[in-house]
């Protein structure tokens, strides 16, 4: 598997970078319009996600291993927050019985 | 050639994640988010970044994914009854959407998109990364596994009941 | 040496009277310290020669890299200041000293801190440790009215408190600028930083926060909102502390920075200052002939003085700034004996509005002959304390120009008409039920009284040893002003 | 001869304390023996001092210590005994003892007869310093403290409160006239750098005639004088302050504090006399003053308002005399003034004391068989001020109406008029208290009793005073050697006499139509209030206009009130509702306005989490944009 893609000729970096902002970018109007605590979490993976791709794109881009070290790390962060998050989601539909993002405004100002 | 892969790859990428917006029930929309995992995992291959692409798949579609299945049929989440935010919302959502998108790729225009190398850069394969993570980045790693077991304490102690 | 003894015997008597928690006789023990003050402040008169610019000096580094040094030293101002510092403490003290006394230790150990702050700020001669002492000295008057005040205390000592604060932010702003400009090893030392040459633009900043900062401490004209409130809720010995030492905290400050740092910006901006000065000196004295309240009346009645003494500072001359130190001297004991009046008046009555009063003199005519000579002297009648600055201060004023010297020579009339309206509706007249069991003066009471009485006459006979020392530290003020005056001052 | 000098105002000073500080417990006869032998005592040395200096001696000259440091020069509280001083001395130390002694009778039984005599002694004391200091300076000092012992004689008994405002207007308006004295005070120091009398006359005559700074510092100096003497416009305070007791209506407002303008422009008679200005300011204000008293004082009938605004009216005189140059002549008026003037108010004093204190003349009358010396000395009193020969007051009111003849006609004929007046109202006065028929009370009549010895001793001594008085100073014309005019020359010096370009004929031919003018109106006044007894109209009924216009005083006081008190209280309430509502309510404004501002921002915090999200997409676009903006 070490070069299945030995002679294939790497996108201009240009392409991965609208790709990902395109991505990104459905990431958040997910987050913006969706009402159900779980949707919004997938999102934020989506967007999570575009934002590895493309540094794994300039990381190759910039022959720098730095950035796919750093998508490892991401990685980790987000597993660890949708663990966190999943928690939370529970405790909430436990209280108010519906993981509705509106009923969440008791902290107001 | 590898233009279409490319393009292929990217167009099913952005139809599942906007299916993932516009489906009704959620389990359909976790679906659809395996399948994006998996054209970007696509992605990482073609960009030679093979070790990356192969955690990607164990960690999203494997790990996170069950972890968002198990939730939503814990908690039989799975009704159909689409909460709808009002229209104004989501048409400011959508804008400001858009507005964000022009800006970014504004902003990232400017870079020096200089030509493209041959793809066969060695620093994907994991023999590579495996040497750079465990001598410059010895201590982030350390701390990455301290931060889950933070994680995994803390969504212990906050779902269980007294 | 000695201005550390100054500062540290009060500070120490207040923290054991803060711990002795109304054990039996603290009053006492706050006595004592305030006359062991005040030996030691007559030891320093005693000591004290004229010729040296800093007197009992004493240097020690503080913060080395920011060239803070803890450092002291008296001239002849802050000596004279001192000596009212030290004399009035122990009297306010003594006032207080009466059959239904309900102050706490900590009552005694907020007035001898605050003694310590005063001391400290006329004879710091480091800007960081003025500005130390400047806020040293808010906070203890902030408890004292705050704690023991009169009806909706708490919304006017903060008032005061947010006020003034204000002001002394904007003090320490010009400060740090100063502290800035000084020559490369930056240093706070007072004597440096304002030998300090600003450029034009810059000097009217620093002009600007100054003057603020000390304009809202004295008070002048537009900045005076928070006084007439202040000293009425204040209990006696508050608004004695207040109107008595803290005023001239203002009015020093002024002597000792604004006028040698930005000389230039205060002989272009002494006519507009002058303006303020005066219009505060006729509004506060045409306002006070309408109050129906006593603690309110000397309090717009001290308004018109410093006004006064503001005013005259800005002539910058010779015989002006010697007649505002004097002034500020007899003014600071003329007005701890209204206070004192009025909280004779009060206690015996319960009440201060004064057409419940009347036929005073009938009944206590020890009281009355108290009054009579304190109202004389704060009428500036010749023989008593307050004519030898006022005459000194007007003719400085003078010399500035005849017609401002005209418009404030009318507060000397008006003065006349509320003070004799006052004495007249308390003293004289019918005597009233509330008037009619008034007690003369106890003999704690004339302890207070006779030291006054004498001090006023005495400081009016013969006021040439203060007037001698205080010379060389005007002289010295003049003196950098010397080559811009002639330029600018219009005479007549 | 300095610690002589010294003496005579400490004196009174150390009676003072010594009454002031126990009058609780000092016995009567102890404090009259005490206040008016400390008098007597500075009377003497004043009598020495007097022949020491009029033997030819020079001033004498005494530093106490030096007083204030000022800049320019060091301000000494010295003393100076001259022949104008020597002669001040004379009358307030003389006229003074007299009053004391016949005040311990009058207030012998008023319980605060202790504080009277102490306040008396200050007031002697302050009007010493006035008279002997050696500059402006203690010249002020004697200025003020005059006028606050003033203050605490008319307000004497407190307990009216009448007497109270009464006193309180007195200090005030002598307030007003001070602040003129002082800023004049400091015109002189900053233009001469100096305030002693030698000094700045010496500089004043290097300056030329008509000097505009000299004029300013004369005038403003005069106003002093003005507040002081009871000169229009500050007159009113004179008539209100009768309601102080009559001996100290006699010393201080007849015989010695309201002398103390005329004093003060005799003794800077170098100033004045280069600002010819002020010294026409000064006789045009005299001589409106003498008339507008006098035709005022025609229709009053309160016995003590009547002297009142004849001193008034007779100061008028004085300084027209000074207004026209005739210095030793105002000083020779002032004299004869203080003795006819005291002694009549003395009089008036035992008349009252008889009558149990009814002071109304219209309530009076017939009293000659009742007060037989009484009557006598005041008709003594009546004539002199009349300016009857061989009276003192003909005298010195002739000299100044020579004068006036010489320098302006019509000021010569105003002062007859004036002199016309006096005699009229002096001799109204005198026969309704004592001719005709008794119009008091029963109780009263039985009351009537002739005043105890130590009232009418010095009744007497001064009509003796009163009658002589015109010896001091007999013109050359009746072959007198005017020896008050060379008493005081070296003061006046050169000074204005222009005596003798008037010749003797005219000059008895002025003095001739005075005193048939006079001797017409005496008789005038006899018919009316004698032969057909008319008694002026009680005040219910309606009087003729005019009359009424002069009985209620020209409604001076009215108007002053209405032109001064009101505006100054009404625009303390504006003041004070100004700083209340508009000064206090910006800092409040300030306050609040802060809190307001932390409310207003609240609203962002909605709770809504898409809200927050999409703002901060919003501000994200915002910096991107920003950034690319740059």
């Amino acid at each position: 598997m070490n070069n299945v893609v030995q002679g294939l000729q790497l996108m201009p970096i240009s392409y991965y970078i609208s790709f990902c902002s395109i991505l990104f970018v459905i990431g958040m109007i997910g987050v913006l319009i969706k009402r159900n605590a779980l949707v919004i979490f997938m999102s934020i993976e989506l967007m999570l996600n575009s934002i590895n791709l493309l540094l794994a794109a300039f990381s190759v881009y910039h022959n720098d291993p730095a950035g796919q070290i750093l998508v490892i790390f991401i990685m980790v962060v987000a597993a660890a927050e949708v663990a966190v998050g999943l928690s939370i989601l529970v405790v909430t539909y436990r209280k108010n019985n519906s993981i509705d993002v509106n009923l969440l405004n008791q902290l107001k100002g | 050639m590898e233009k279409y892969i490319f393009f292929t790859l990217s167009g099913l990428a952005i139809f599942s994640a906007i299916m993932v917006l516009v489906s009704k029930r959620p389990v359909h929309s976790v679906l659809y988010l395996i399948l994006c995992f998996f054209t970007i995992a696509g992605h990482y291959i073609m960009l030679n970044a093979q070790f990356l692409a192969v955690v990607h798949i164990i960690v999203y579609a494997g790990a996170i994914m069950v972890l968002f299945l198990f939730t939503l049929m814990l908690l039989n989440l799975n009704l159909a009854n689409e909460l709808r935010k009002s229209i104004l919302a989501r048409v400011t959502a959508v804008i400001a959407g858009g507005l964000l998108l022009v800006t970014l790729v504004a902003v990232l225009k400017g870079l020096d998109a200089s030509g493209p190398i041959m793809a066969n850069t060695q620093i994907g394969m994991t023999t590579n990364i495996g040497k750079v993570l465990f001598n410059e980045y010895m201590f982030p790693f350390e701390a990455a596994s301290v931060l889950f077991l933070a994680a995994m304490v803390g969504a212990v102690m906050m779902v269980k009941k007294e | 040496m000695l201005t550390i003894s100054l500062i540290l015997l009060p500070l120490l008597a207040s923290l054991i009277l803060f711990l002795l928690k109304d054990k039996k006789g603290f009053h006492i023990l706050a006595l004592v310290a305030s006359l062991a003050e005040l030996v030691l402040g007559i030891v320093a008169l005693f000591g004290f020669d004229k010729g040296a610019a800093r007197n009992f000096p004493f240097d020690a580094m503080w913060i080395k890299s920011m060239g803070i040094s803890f450092s002291f030293g008296m001239s002849g101002l802050s000596l004279l200041l001192v000596l009212l510092t030290v004399f009035l403490v122990p009297m306010i003290i003594l006032t207080t000293f009466h059959r239904d006394n309900k102050y706490s230790s900590a009552f005694y150990g907020l007035i001898l801190l605050m003694q310590s702050a005063l001391v400290g700020v006329f004879t710091s001669s480091d800007g960081f440790l003025f500005y130390i002492f400047w806020e040293m000295a808010l906070i203890p008057i902030y408890f004292i009215c705050g704690l023991w005040g009169g009806e909706n205390k708490i919304k006017i000592t903060l008032k005061f408190f947010i006020y003034t604060m204000l002001g002394s932010l904007f003090m320490l702003t010009a400060l740090i600028w100063l502290y800035i400009k000084t020559p490369a090893p930056h240093t706070f030392n007072i004597d440096t930083m304002v030998m300090v040459k600003l450029p034009l633009g810059e000097q009217f900043w620093v002009f600007l926060a100054f003057f603020l900062g000390f304009a809202i401490k004295i008070p002048v004209f537009p900045f005076h909102s928070w006084q007439p409130d202040t000293y009425t809720v204040a209990p006696a010995a508050g608004s004695m502390l207040l109107a008595g030492i803290m005023l001239k905290m203002g009015l020093y400050g002024i002597l000792r920075f604004l006028i040698p740092s930005c000389s230039f910006t205060v002989i272009q901006f002494a006519p507009v200052v002058m303006i303020m000065a005066i219009t505060g000196l006729l509004y506060g004295s045409v306002i006070a002939i309408k109050q129906k309240e006593i603690k309110r009346l000397i309090a717009y009645s001290s308004f018109a003085h410093v006004g006064l003494m503001t005013a005259a500072l800005f002539a910058l001359n010779v015989d002006a700034l010697q007649g505002t130190i004097y002034q500020m001297i007899s003014h600071g004991f003329n007005v701890v004996a209204l206070f004192f009046i009025a909280d004779i008046i009060q206690r015996r009555t319960n009440t201060l509005q004064i057409n419940e009063l009347g036929g005073i003199a009938k009944v206590a005519p020890r009281f009355a002959v108290f009054f009579m000579i304190v109202m004389l002297g704060s009428v500036a009648l010749p023989l008593t304390n307050g004519f030898i600055g006022e005459f000194l201060m007007l003719v400085g004023m003078v010399q500035y120009s005849f017609y401002v010297a005209a418009i404030a020579g009318i507060s000397i009339i008006l003065g006349a008409v509320y003070m004799f309206w006052l004495y007249q509706r308390s003293m004289y007249g019918e005597t009233k039920p509330v008037t009619a069991a008034f007690a003369d003066l106890t003999s704690t009471e004339m302890w207070v009284a006779v030291p006054l009485i004498i001090i006023i006459i005495a400081m009016g006979v013969y006021p040439k040893p203060i007037l001698e020392i205080a010379k060389p530290t005007v002289e010295s003020i003049l003196f950098s002003l010397k080559p811009l005056k002639e330029a600018i001052i219009p005479v007549l | 001869m300095n610690t002589l000098a010294a003496l005579v105002p400490i004196l009174p000073l150390l009676s003072f304390l010594v009454i002031g500080l126990n009058f609780r417990r000092l016995p009567k006869p102890v404090t009259s023996i005490l206040a008016c032998g400390s008098v007597l005592v500075s009377f003497i040395f004043s009598v020495v001092l007097f022949f020491h200096i009029k033997g030819g001696n020079p001033t004498v000259n005494v530093t106490l210590f030096e007083w204030i440091p000022a800049a320019a020069t060091s301000l000494g509280f010295s003393f100076v005994v001259d022949p104008l001083s020597s002669l001040m001395l004379l009358i307030v130390t003389g006229v003074g003892f007299l009053i004391h002694v016949y005040s311990i009778g009058y207030m012998h039984d008023d319980e605060g007869f202790n504080r009277f005599f102490s306040y008396m002694n200050l007031f002697v004391f302050s009007m010493l310093v006035l008279v002997l200091g050696s500059n402006y300076l203690m010249m002020f000092i004697g200025w003020e403290g005059v006028g606050l012992c003033s203050y605490l004689l008319i307000g004497f008994w407190f307990k009216n409160q009448a007497y109270n405002n009464a006193a309180k207007k007195a200090f005030i308006m002598n307030r007003i006239g001070d602040l003129g004295f002082l800023l004049g005070m400091f015109i002189l120091y900053v233009q001469f750098g100096s305030l002693d009398y030698q000094t700045v006359f010496a500089k004043a005559s290097l300056l030329e005639s008509g000097n505009l700074i000299l004029t300013i510092a004369t005038m403003l100096l005069f106003v002093g004088a003005i507040g002081k003497s009871a000169q229009i416009p500050l007159f009113t305070w004179l008539p209100d302050a009768m309601a102080g007791p009559t001996p100290v209506s006699a010393l201080i407002h007849a015989a010695t504090m309201v002398t103390a303008g005329v004093y003060m422009v005799a003794r800077s008679h170098a100033l004045y006399i280069l600002a010819p200005a002020t010294m026409m300011v000064i006789a045009v204000i005299g001589i409106t003053t003498a008339l507008f008293a006098a035709t005022i004082a025609i229709f009053q009938n309160d016995i003590k308002k009547v002297l009142a605004y004849s001193t008034v009216s007779q100061l008028g005189y004085m300084f027209v005399g000074l207004g026209m140059g005739a210095f030793t002549g105002a000083m020779f008026h002032l004299t004869t003034h203080a003795f006819f003037k005291a002694l009549l108010f003395l009089a008036a004093g035992s008349v009252i004391h008889a009558m149990g204190g009814e002071q109304d003349i219209r309530k009076m009358g017939g009293l000659k068989k009742a007060l037989p010396i009484t009557w006598l000395v005041f008709l003594a009193g009546t004539i002199a001020i009349s300016g009857i020969p061989p009276f003192s007051g003909f005298f010195s009111k002739d000299e100044i109406l020579l004068h006036a003849y010489e320098q302006n006609k019509v000021i010569w004929v105003l002062g007859i008029l004036g002199s016309l007046m006096t005699a009229f109202y002096m001799f109204r006065l005198f026969y309704l208290t004592f001719a005709g028929m008794f119009r008091g009370t029963d109780k009263q009549k039985q009351h009537l009793h002739e005043s105890p010895k130590s009232m009418t001793i010095p009744l007497i001594i001064l009509a003796v005073l009163a009658v002589a008085g015109g010896l001091l100073n007999i013109p050359a014309v009746f072959g007198g050697s005017s020896s008050l005019n060379t008493f005081l020359s070296p003061i006046f010096g050169s000074g204005v006499e222009p005596v003798g370009e008037v010749s003797y004929g005219t000059e008895i031919l002025l003095m001739s139509i005075a005193v048939i003018g006079s001797l017409a109106m005496i008789g005038f006044a006899w018919f009316r209030f004698v032969k057909t007894a008319t008694i002026p109209v009680t005040d219910g009924i309606k009087r003729p206009a005019l009359s009424n216009l002069l009985y209620h005083k020209y409604y001076i006081d009215e108007i002053y009130q209405f032109l001064i008190e009101k505006p100054v209280l009404w625009l303390s309430d504006i003041m004070h509702l100004f700083d209340v509502y508009v000064i206090d309510k910006t800092v409040n404004f300030v306050g609040n306005a802060t809190v307001w501002l932390g409310k207003q921002s609240g609203f962002l915090q909605t709770g809504n989490i898409g809200f927050y999200l999409i703002a901060m997409v919003l501000s994200i676009v915002a910096f991107l944009v920003f950034g690319l903006m740059i």
